[in-house]
């Protein structure tokens, strides 16, 4: 911020060579990390869970009922998961999911956040005007539809499963996974239409 | 603390940009921030509500002007320097000056992969019982502390119904201060959108906000 | 609208810094910025209540990394933009591109002089009674609009007592969108501080704030 | 606040040249706005007016019954004091101005704001803590004496009456007057001892 700080790339490479020489950190350890996060852990798990609910009566019952252990049997836990909750859109009932005070997230099913998730304009927004929200996503809901925004104050993190589209009654998981969109699990959107 | 962290309900901010395509991660420096956020952090002596009350007592025009992985830098190097892993001369050095306190070990990669996967639970068993249940009406207090709290502003003061009650869980506002887990009920409590936002504000939503025990009270009817 | 300019009761700024012998003026545009902004403000179609909005609409963490005069002299270029007496083009060149409009004649030495002795008074008459009188126990409505309003945050949803009675002002929240003075009664509202910010608060203390009668309700005990 | 805008001072010198070359203003109207704001309207005038109020009684009743007409009387009127209110300190009551919204003050008592009114800190904390605000400026009172805070939201303008210091019995009003320091009468200091 102020005008004699490095350029943040470099001040960054300044505190890890900093963090290695002091032996607090392992540069391999560092590496493992970001590759989980760029290759392994993401939204293709919430849609895999997602499309398994939609099919299975029995997996959607253990989901609503303990989304931490149904979302571990896809290989979907840990860290900022442990203690996962699904709420189900309906016909008439749409969620969004939302951390007003920093930017908490279910990144077990869903990875890493996309910028706008942890932005000041959708931290402040979608608490006050979720309606307003969706607009700025191009999606319009009816107004009989109600909108349950769900605010991430706690260790409790949300996931939401959006309403099975039309027209997919004979398609199987895999192929419904492709229509699981990340903001549909947000709530920001829905699912995509085959 | 009321800072400019806890910015639901805020005008102001513009409308919400999505990006197309979006990347992961926009910058390379990006991804040794977070890496290095997830590697110091399980060393270095504090835990999430301190790391999280750390990046929202950051200055608050340079909170604002942050983005994500810049107030995580930022966080983090107040939190290694508060914590003497670090001093402030090696931080402008880029360079060690003082050795380092015995024990901080590096965290291999396996010890890593085994973290991650187990992450980090912050549910305790609680002693006492639920003094909320399903379907009560509460209040969230006015509570106004100068330390870390997780109670939203806009909620305080206003009237909602238990939703779901959660168990035990680490109270975050003792737990930033390194003054112990003291763990608590856990609830989502919701509140309609007019209840948050008055009368003139669209009566088709409503707002779940998870509250620790103390932050509610009760509502005789 | 719920602004970074409505800070009160926040956290995060650090204390209060007095300064010993401050001068007047710190560097000399800061003279320039305060006579333009009162020069201009008298011709340029604006009042105050717009160019109070127009500050507080700069973008947040612009409006909190601005000193005083930055944020008078943003909003100052903000309005003449605004308001078609200069082009984006005109500021960026230092320089007039276009005609100035009609009738925006520069105020002389003695006009301004008159006009800063007589100010601008915002009472005017109205011709309702007042809904409230001194010692009614009345509520400050929860609103936020997204426009200029000048009830603050911390004082939405709390009771206070009516203090003092003012008389009818013009109301800020329309004239600063240029929709009409609509004047309305104006009351002092007297608040406690353990109302305002809870039972852990400072019970020796109390906050007056002047409300326009339509941001108060009655209180039925 | 972006890298591509000029310093300050220079982008202040191209507006104003701008706008005199559009003939919306007059440099020496500037200078006079200025002048009378560096040199005559000043806490000078607030001084007079509470010296006064000390050792004329029918003042002092005036003064609370209508500062706005009393201040005139001194010569203090015009442009941010067209509707002032002088609130009195007792013994066991003091006062403390402030604008949480902005940084409304009674221009013409105490002339133009100090820094610090202007502030971030003074106007977050003013309102919650006041008592905390009088220790950042050296001042502490009494637990029994009560703080009453004025947050100037509207166009009403607060001047402070601040407490009579002892010892001052036999003094002129003029003597009097050089005790009432600008904090006094926004309440975050006291009158001088003489």
């Amino acid at each position: 911020m102020s005008d004699t700080e490095l350029p943040i790339a470099l001040r960054v490479e300044a505190l890890e060579s900093l963090l290695i020489e002091k032996g607090y950190v392992d540069p391999a350890t560092l590496d493992k990390i970001i590759d989980t996060y760029e290759n392994e852990v993401g939204p293709q798990l919430g849609a895999a869970v997602v499309a398994k609910a939609w099919v299975d009566p029995a997996y959607r019952a253990r989901l609503l009922a303990d989304a931490t252990k149904a979302a571990a049997e896809v290989g979907a836990e840990g860290r900022q998961g442990e203690h996962l909750v699904a709420v189900e859109a309906t016909a008439d009932q749409h969620h969004m999911v939302v951390c007003t005070l920093c930017s908490c997230y279910p990144w077990t099913v869903l990875g890493l956040p996309p910028t706008w998730y942890k932005s000041p304009a959708y931290r402040a927004k979608a608490v006050r005007d979720p309606r307003g929200v969706l607009e700025d996503f191009g999606v319009s809901l009816p107004t009989t539809t109600s909108i349950r925004v769900w605010d991430s104050s706690a260790e409790i993190r949300y996931l939401v499963i959006p309403l099975r589209p039309e027209g997919t009654e004979g398609m199987s998981e895999a192929q419904l996974a492709r229509l699981v969109t990340r903001d549909s699990m947000i709530g920001t959107g829905l699912a995509l239409r085959p | 603390m009321n800072g400019v962290h806890d910015m639901g309900g805020m005008h102001g901010f513009g409308t919400v940009q999505p990006e197309t395509d979006e990347p992961i991660f926009h910058e390379r420096w990006e991804t040794r921030v977070l890496a290095l956020n997830l590697a110091v952090g399980r060393i270095g002596g504090w835990n999430i509500d301190r790391s999280r009350h750390t990046r929202e007592s950051l200055p608050p025009a340079t909170y604002l002007a942050s983005s994500y992985y810049e107030i995580w830098l930022r966080g983090l190097e107040n939190l290694l320097v508060k914590h003497g892993l670090v001093g402030t001369d090696e931080l402008a050095a880029g360079k060690m000056i003082h050795l380092p306190p015995p024990g901080k070990t590096a965290m291999t990669v396996d010890q890593m992969v085994e973290g991650l996967r187990k992450g980090g639970p912050c549910n305790r068993e609680v002693h006492t019982p639920a003094m909320f249940e399903v379907g009560q009406m509460v209040r969230a207090k006015n509570i106004n502390p100068s330390g870390h709290t997780r109670l939203p502003r806009y909620a305080r003061g206003k009237i909602g119904e238990i939703e779901l009650v959660h168990g035990g869980f680490v109270f975050p506002d003792t737990n930033a201060d390194l003054e112990g887990e003291h763990p608590q009920w856990c609830y989502t409590v919701r509140f309609t959108g007019t209840e948050l936002w008055g009368p003139d504000s669209d009566p088709t939503t409503s707002v779940s906000v998870d509250c620790f025990e103390t932050y509610l009270e009760p509502v005789e009817y």
